[in-house]
């Protein structure tokens, strides 16, 4: 019983609190945070009695707007397919958010809460079993709306995705070597171990450096972000969401920045320590130049949690500089980078990552 | 750099599909069509149809005086006007043979070499955003907004600048011109090399332009390329060397030249053209003569202000100059005349009767050329080729279709 | 005959002239225009604005003196255009300019104003050195019921005064006072008062006398102009019509601006009378815009095309019924030759009718007098009687043929028919079909009435009454739906079947110059209206 | 002289992998991030430094226009008050667009200048702001020099400006709040330094106006 309301509150804290928030925040960072890196000021003429808020009003209006407009369907368009599509992409990216570990265990009236919907055996296999969801959602909206730059950016979404996801798993095949697990739950933990007593913690950057160098393009190029954008390429094809209007293409919208959250979830999870705060233990803090402080359990977990969402908005804002410098890719070269440079290299860490443990077995 | 592109085989026989790019796509900034047969991503046929912003700038020419033609050029290349007015001016000043007092020719030297970096900011400003880069927009077109707001104050106006006259210009260069323009100078080479870091030295960028729309050097000579894409095809033409005009031949700069005849050396020669007009600037403002800017015949230029109000001369002058059965009337005859625009040789064929309005007013437009060859440059890459290679061109709808 | 000719050397080439020509003239003829303000070769010479500076040489000896006063000799050489004279003309500018007011903004001379134009050609590359206050004078003098004088603005050659003396033969005009403040003065109280006094205007070489019909109306640059004849009188003066289509979708109506004189040897050398100059309101004001048909007592508006199939209709069904015989046509001595000739051939050779005129009994006539004004004040006259457009009935017996019933229906040309015939005659008529410019008040409305178009929309010709046959020019289309009488009356023999009548004005002037000598040749440019016309036009004081 | 060089590029190792050069990039944009949000924050806390955007928030804030900047007509009074404008037309002849309509009149006794303009009327639908109306204007009566840009309206006869709407360009009162365009000056200082100097050499009572037009 306990599982139950506690599996549906984290849900409902997932949804609610996080995704849904920080996938919007995203959306105001994207405009406020391109604005002042292009010496601008960014959104910010929508006012509630004066209020700007920074332009998060805006936003505000913008959501409205979205969800007020027309909502067209072209006339030649498959339109079962056409209306599923979007609803499909969002599906498929809240769901992937269930094996995330946002915090440790926690020890509320005598349960104990994992901070983690599910903690699944399969690990992040069971995300990149559904992710590829997001696939068909794009393939079909942009096919069934039976536009020529639609069906090209739905068929360059579709080569684009799936390629970069064999990259994306390969990439933390090594990860998964070092901490001989698939659970994401167990990898954060095992990051909370220290290298040259107690000065380094043992994080996936530290650990699988080239990892996380092939796993953070390929990672990038699943959101369909710049300089992954090919599906979208707004100034060649104007991308596979050509025809959606008003709620349907704020999903699709609205997905992608989940995609960002995600992948900045994932980022902490495998390379960044998770909820891990540096020589935050159970206990308290212990640093290794013998500073201790304790702290109580809740105080501990409350501070991991922060330390997961501090990571979060962090790789969301870096994540955002990153798309707003770089010019895009071109279909072929995206291809090439990931079947001839990545995948490689994808490879390559595997069997560097078996030999050093071979080594230091 | 890139490696050899997937060429589709024939005996495959695919199916192709067309595509229209335009004319109003996000692309085809200006408007302008592109019909694409494409298999995949891959262009197999192309065409390009122009016409769209056709307004029959030569024929309305002939419906307006000499002077009164000058609105019009601000509106063939709208991202340059100023050096449009200056060609059409000097094109005029050469069918009456008259040549403006040397503060004059300086003047309209600087402004247009203000004109050429506020052109070359926006055409690289739009190539980089529509190949993504949408902060290396922001940071040129800021660049372009300061001289943007100098030039405002000195000719009143932005865009639509109409600024030159026969035998002159409208107004001197106020005194703190060069010390304003010395700031502004300053910034442009910052943002230059912001620019550099952003894109040229930029793996992703260089893949996407390097060995994109190349066009050989014999074919660039035969489709009429002038200016910055002929001399990125390694080929030494332009016009202030060639057929110098103004004060190019007191002025030390160079003028660059790449070999690559691709995207990235079109883009990379503007950046290094800015430079040099920046050096241009600089010398010219330094060495500008002290004197009149307008010729001083009072039959050719509009008496000084204080003579009219003043005397009866210089109303009867004024008058003479703006009545409509009166003013310039160039002797009957004919003349070709060229400058260097930013994108190229900007040419003015004239031919007067002996009228008030230009019997016939024909602009060889820069654009035009790049445009034809658009076609044989895009038909060997893929989609995402064709901005590139229409950014590069830096096609001026406005120019192209008049 | 060598005795009768003098040679002189003009800028280096040889000329030969009478004895007795004045130089200025000789230069002018040679095609070396000698600039000038007070000559006028119809007056006498003057000699007081010091323009016509030439440089004169004679037995090696040389010297800088006015052209117009001196007359050639044997032997003499004249340049016109040495420093020395190029420098004696600058100063006299430079005098003449001295006092001279800042106008040209408001003055209406501006652009045909001679001042300017010497002074772009010979002016001082300098502007004044003159900073003293100028002498005012008294502006905005009226001088007769049409004339405004500006004395600041004249520069004093005296052209109005020789006119008036030695031309129209009344000496209305002097100068009074001395020096700088010598002025024009009208030497009577009123004012001048004759019929000539708009020629003043045209040959003040600067803005001093103005016009007030068209004082402030357009600027003289926006006028475009067509040669063409004044339909005032028989006299047939040559005129320039000065015309303004500028904005026109502003000002819909008034087109024609004024009228100038245009030299013509023969007819009317420089000038026109006064009422010739100031009839051209009648071009534009109250003209007759639509077609109508009155059926039953309901009078409608129909286009012109509906209006010539119903009258065609109406005469064929009057002749059946009632014969030719009763059927008159009134032609009109104000339309072209060409006009009439479709008619004649339309109702004469066509139709066979009997009963053809161009008068009307009790028609205004005007009053002659020795210079231009002749009594006939329809300019066509003579080109009716030409056509032998004369009736079997007695001309004039109209009014009584229709009141005893002989003719019960009528075409008429452009008469004032409610004014000429009574109302009760007017009713009578069973048929009245009525082509007319203007609109007329009818107390009985026409079966059918057809707009027509005035000559300034018309090409054709008019036969003056010495019986030469000069060319009119259309300045503009015809206002509303009017149409020529040739357009009209061919459209009508098409819908009578009647073959033969000319089409164009070439077939009507082959047809017509068949039917008499004075038809021969038509005098006078052909030309549609043009600004570059209009600049020569208006260089008709320039002479 | 000018002469040909040439600029040919070879590119090297760091070319030849992505993250160099990304590196270097996204290190500029979070240089101009870091710095922009400082200056933004600063102004957040009220303390007094150069805005952090070079935008300007355009009703709030407006750009002091330039002297020589060509906008709305208008037209000027003598010293005496009365119309400068004689209605000589030469605006309305070296207008290309054909925008400016003028119906003359005679002026009554006691003016000196015997012509003045019974219409005048400005087609800002046609007009196409090239400044030769006021070159030609030999009475000094024409001036672009308003400042106002906003000229939108509803339909084409409200852009027909009358005698009397250029004779009264409309009351420019600042009902905005206060100019804040200093902070841009700020940003750039060569341009502080153009519009000090600029006010320095322009005469008296030309023309920049900023805020609001009441309209």
């Amino acid at each position: 019983m306990f599982e139950t309301i506690a599996s549906i509150i984290k849900i409902c804290f997932i949804v609610v609190c996080l995704l849904l928030p920080m996938a919007f925040l995203l959306m105001w960072a994207e405009r406020k945070e391109s604005a002042i890196m292009q010496d601008r000021i960014g959104a910010n003429r929508a006012s509630v009695f004066g209020i700007r808020a920074w332009g998060l009003i805006s936003m505000m209006a913008d959501a409205i707007k979205m969800f007020v407009k027309e909502d067209f369907s072209p006339p030649f368009a498959n339109k079962r397919l056409f209306h599923f599509a979007p609803f499909l992409a969002m599906f498929a990216v809240l769901i992937t958010f269930a094996v995330i570990p946002f915090g440790p265990e926690w020890t509320l009236l005598g349960h104990t809460v994992k901070l983690q919907i599910a903690d699944l055996g399969v690990g992040f296999l069971y995300m990149f079993a559904l992710a590829p969801l997001g696939i068909y959602a794009i393939a079909l909206g942009a096919w069934a709306s039976n536009n020529k730059y639609s069906a090209l950016g739905g068929i360059r979404a579709v080569g684009q995705l799936i390629s970069y996801e064999v990259v994306v798993g390969l990439s933390l095949i090594g990860l998964v070597m070092v901490f001989g697990t698939v659970q994401l739950d167990s990898i954060v933990v095992q990051q909370g171990d220290y290298w040259f007593n107690g000065w380094i913690p043992k994080w996936g950057v530290f650990l699988q450096p080239l990892g996380l160098l092939l796993f953070f393009p390929a990672g990038f190029a699943e959101t369909k972000r710049v300089p992954f954008d090919l599906p979208e390429g707004e100034s060649e094809i104007i991308g596979f969401n050509l025809e959606y209007s008003g709620l349907k293409f704020g999903l699709f919208m609205m997905s992608e920045f989940i995609e960002m959250v995600i992948l900045g979830a994932l980022l902490t999870t495998f390379f960044f320590g998770g909820w891990q705060v540096p020589w935050l233990f159970s206990d308290g803090f212990h640093f290794p130049w013998g500073w201790d402080f304790s702290l109580p359990h809740t105080a501990v977990v409350l501070l991991q949690v922060m330390s997961f969402l501090t990571k979060l908005v962090f790789f969301g804002w870096f994540l955002q500089i990153v798309r707003w410098t770089l010019p895009r890719f071109r279909y072929d070269q995206l291809i090439r980078l990931c079947w001839l440079y990545l995948l490689p290299l994808a490879v390559l860490n595997v069997v560097i990552t078996g030999i050093v443990i071979l080594v230091l077995q | 750099m890139s490696e050899e592109r997937y060429i589709p085989r024939n005996d495959l026989n695919i199916e192709t599909m067309q595509i229209n790019l335009g004319p109003s796509h996000p692309t085809t900034h200006g408007i302008i069509q592109m019909d694409l047969q494409v298999a995949g991503e891959d262009i197999i046929e192309a065409d390009v149809i122009i016409g769209y912003l056709h307004r029959g700038f030569e024929k309305m020419c002939e419906a307006h005086n000499w002077n009164q033609a000058v609105i019009y050029t601000d509106r063939l290349n709208y991202v340059s006007p100023l050096i449009n007015n200056v060609g059409y001016h000097l094109a005029v000043e050469k069918l009456m043979d008259i040549e403006v007092p040397s503060r004059g020719q300086y003047v309209r030297m600087v402004l247009s070499e203000i004109m050429r970096i506020c052109d070359h900011q926006t055409a690289l400003a739009a190539a980089a955003m529509e190949l993504g880069g949408f902060t290396p927009f922001l940071y040129l077109m800021k660049g372009r907004e300061l001289w943007w707001e100098l030039l405002e104050r000195v000719v009143g106006a932005r865009v639509t600048t109409s600024f030159t006259r026969i035998g002159g210009m409208v107004a001197d260069l106020p005194d703190w011109f060069a010390a304003a323009a010395e700031d502004i100078l300053l910034e442009t080479a910052n943002i230059n090399r912001e620019v550099h870091t952003l894109l040229t030295r930029n793996r992703i960028f260089i893949d996407r332009t390097r060995g994109v729309g190349y066009i050989s050097p014999e074919d660039a000579i035969s489709y009429g390329f002038t200016g910055p894409m002929l001399r990125s095809c390694g080929i030494e033409y332009d016009v202030r060397v060639a057929a110098p005009y103004l004060a190019y031949n007191d002025i030390d700069f160079e003028i660059p030249i790449l070999t690559n005849c691709d995207v990235y050396d079109r883009f990379y020669i503007r950046l290094l053209e800015i430079d040099q007009s920046c050096r241009i600037i600089k010398q010219g403002l330094a060495k500008l003569p002290q004197g009149p800017v307008n010729h001083l015949d009072k039959n050719i230029s509009l008496p000084p202000k204080s003579e009219v109000y003043g005397s009866i001369e210089g109303l009867m002058a004024h008058f003479k100059l703006l009545m409509n059965d009166n003013g310039v009337r160039p002797e009957a005859g004919e003349v070709y005349h060229a400058i260097e625009a930013a994108n190229g040789e900007l040419g003015y064929y004239l031919v007067s009767t002996g009228e008030l309005c230009p019997h016939k007013c024909r602009v060889r437009p820069t654009c035009m050329p790049f445009t034809q060859a658009l076609p044989q440059m895009i038909k060997q890459g893929m989609i995402a080729d064709v901005v590139p290679c229409f950014g590069s061109i830096n096609m001026i709808g406005g120019e192209l279709d008049r | 005959m060598e005795n009768n000719t003098i040679s002189i050397e003009i800028n280096g080439e040889s000329f030969s002239f009478p004895p007795g020509t004045n130089i200025l003239k000789a230069c002018n003829m040679s095609g070396f225009p000698v600039p000038h303000f007070c000559y006028h070769p119809c007056l006498s010479i003057s000699g007081n604005c010091r323009m016509c500076m030439v440089e004169l040489e004679l037995n090696g000896r040389s010297k800088v003196d006015v052209a117009c006063v001196n007359t050639v000799a044997e032997g003499l050489k004249v340049l016109t255009d040495t420093p020395a004279v190029l420098k004696a003309r600058r100063a006299s500018l430079e005098f003449l300019l001295l006092n001279h007011p800042l106008d040209c903004p408001f003055c209406d001379c501006a652009g045909e104003c001679k001042l300017q134009d010497y002074y772009e050609q010979y002016g001082n590359p300098e502007y004044s050195r003159f900073s003293e206050e100028k002498v005012h004078k008294q502006k905005r003098q009226s001088i007769g019921h049409n004339l405004k004088l500006d004395a600041e603005r004249c520069v004093l050659c005296t052209r109005c005064v020789r006119f008036f003396e030695e031309v129209v033969g009344k000496k209305e005009l002097g100068v009074g006072h001395r020096g700088a403040h010598s002025e024009i003065h009208a030497l009577a109280e009123t004012g001048v008062d004759n019929d000539y006094t708009g020629n003043v205007v045209d040959i003040c070489p600067v803005g001093a006398l103005t016009d007030t019909t068209f004082r402030f109306q357009r600027r003289t640059w926006y006028l475009q102009s067509v040669p063409t004849i004044c339909p005032g009188c028989a006299r047939g003066c040559n005129i320039e019509l000065q015309f303004d289509l500028e904005h026109e979708y502003k000002r819909a109506g008034k087109r024609a601006q004024r009228i100038k004189p245009r030299y013509n040897e023969q007819v009317n050398q420089w000038w026109i009378c006064d009422s010739g100059r100031y009839g051209f309101g009648a071009i534009d004001d109250n003209r007759l815009q639509q077609a109508s048909v009155s059926e039953e007592g309901q009078n409608r508006t129909v286009s012109s095309n509906e209006a010539v199939k119903a009258a065609a209709k109406l005469i064929r069904r009057f002749i059946d019924k009632k014969g030719t015989a009763a059927l008159a046509v009134l032609a009109s001595p104000d339309e072209t030759n060409e006009g009439l000739t479709a008619l004649r051939q339309l109702f004469r050779e066509g139709l066979q009718l009997p009963q053809i005129d161009y008068r009307l009994a009790g028609e205004p006539q005007g009053v002659a007098d020795q210079l231009l004004k002749h009594a006939d004040l329809h300019p066509n006259s003579r080109g009716c009687a030409n056509l032998q457009l004369e009736p079997k009935f007695e001309s004039g017996s109209l009014a009584t043929q229709i009141e005893s019933g002989a003719i019960s229906g009528l075409i008429c040309f452009r008469h004032d028919l409610p004014a000429l015939l009574t109302p009760q005659q007017l009713e009578q008529l069973e048929l009245l079909v009525v082509f007319e410019t203007h609109v007329v008040e009818w107390n009985r409305q026409p079966e059918v009435l057809l707009p027509l178009a005035v000559y300034a929309e018309q090409n054709g010709s008019f036969t003056s009454f010495d019986g030469i046959t000069q060319q009119i020019n259309r300045a503009f289309a015809p206002s509303g739906e009017a149409g020529t009488a040739l357009e009209l009356i061919h459209a009508l023999a098409g819908e009578l079947k009647i073959k033969g009548v000319p089409a164009t004005l070439e077939k009507a002037r082959v047809l017509m110059s068949s039917l008499s000598a004075d038809f021969a040749t038509v005098s006078g440019p052909v030309a549609g209206p043009s600004r570059q016309v209009s600049k020569e036009a208006r260089g008709i004081q320039h002479v | 002289m000018a002469q040909y060089v040439n600029h040919d590029q070879k590119f090297g190792a760091t070319e030849a992998i992505y993250y160099p050069g990304i590196a270097k990039g996204v290190a500029l944009t979070i240089r101009h991030f870091v710095v922009n949000m400082w200056f933004h924050l600063m102004k957040a806390l009220r303390i007094k430094a150069r805005p952090g955007a070079i935008t300007i928030q355009y009703p709030d804030q407006r750009r002091v226009l330039p002297a020589a900047l060509r906008i709305r007509h208008r037209i000027k009074l003598n010293e005496d008050g009365r119309l400068r404008c004689t209605a000589c037309m030469l605006c309305e002849t070296a207008c290309p667009d054909n925008c400016i309509y003028i119906v003359p009149m005679e002026s009554p006794e006691e003016v000196p200048e015997e012509k003045m303009p019974a219409i005048f009327e400005i087609d800002l639908a046609r007009c196409c702001f090239c400044g030769m109306c006021v070159e030609a204007c030999p009475m000094d009566a024409i001036h672009m020099d308003t400042g106002i840009a906003e000229m939108a309206s509803d339909s084409r006869e409200n852009l027909v400006l009358d005698l009397e709407s250029l004779l009264k360009p409309g009351p420019i009162v600042c009902t905005g709040p206060a100019f804040r365009g200093k902070e841009i000056l700020e940003l750039l200082p060569h341009l502080k330094d153009v519009r000090a100097m600029e006010h320095q050499t322009q005469p008296e009572g030309s023309i920049y106006r900023v805020g609001k037009t009441n309209r």
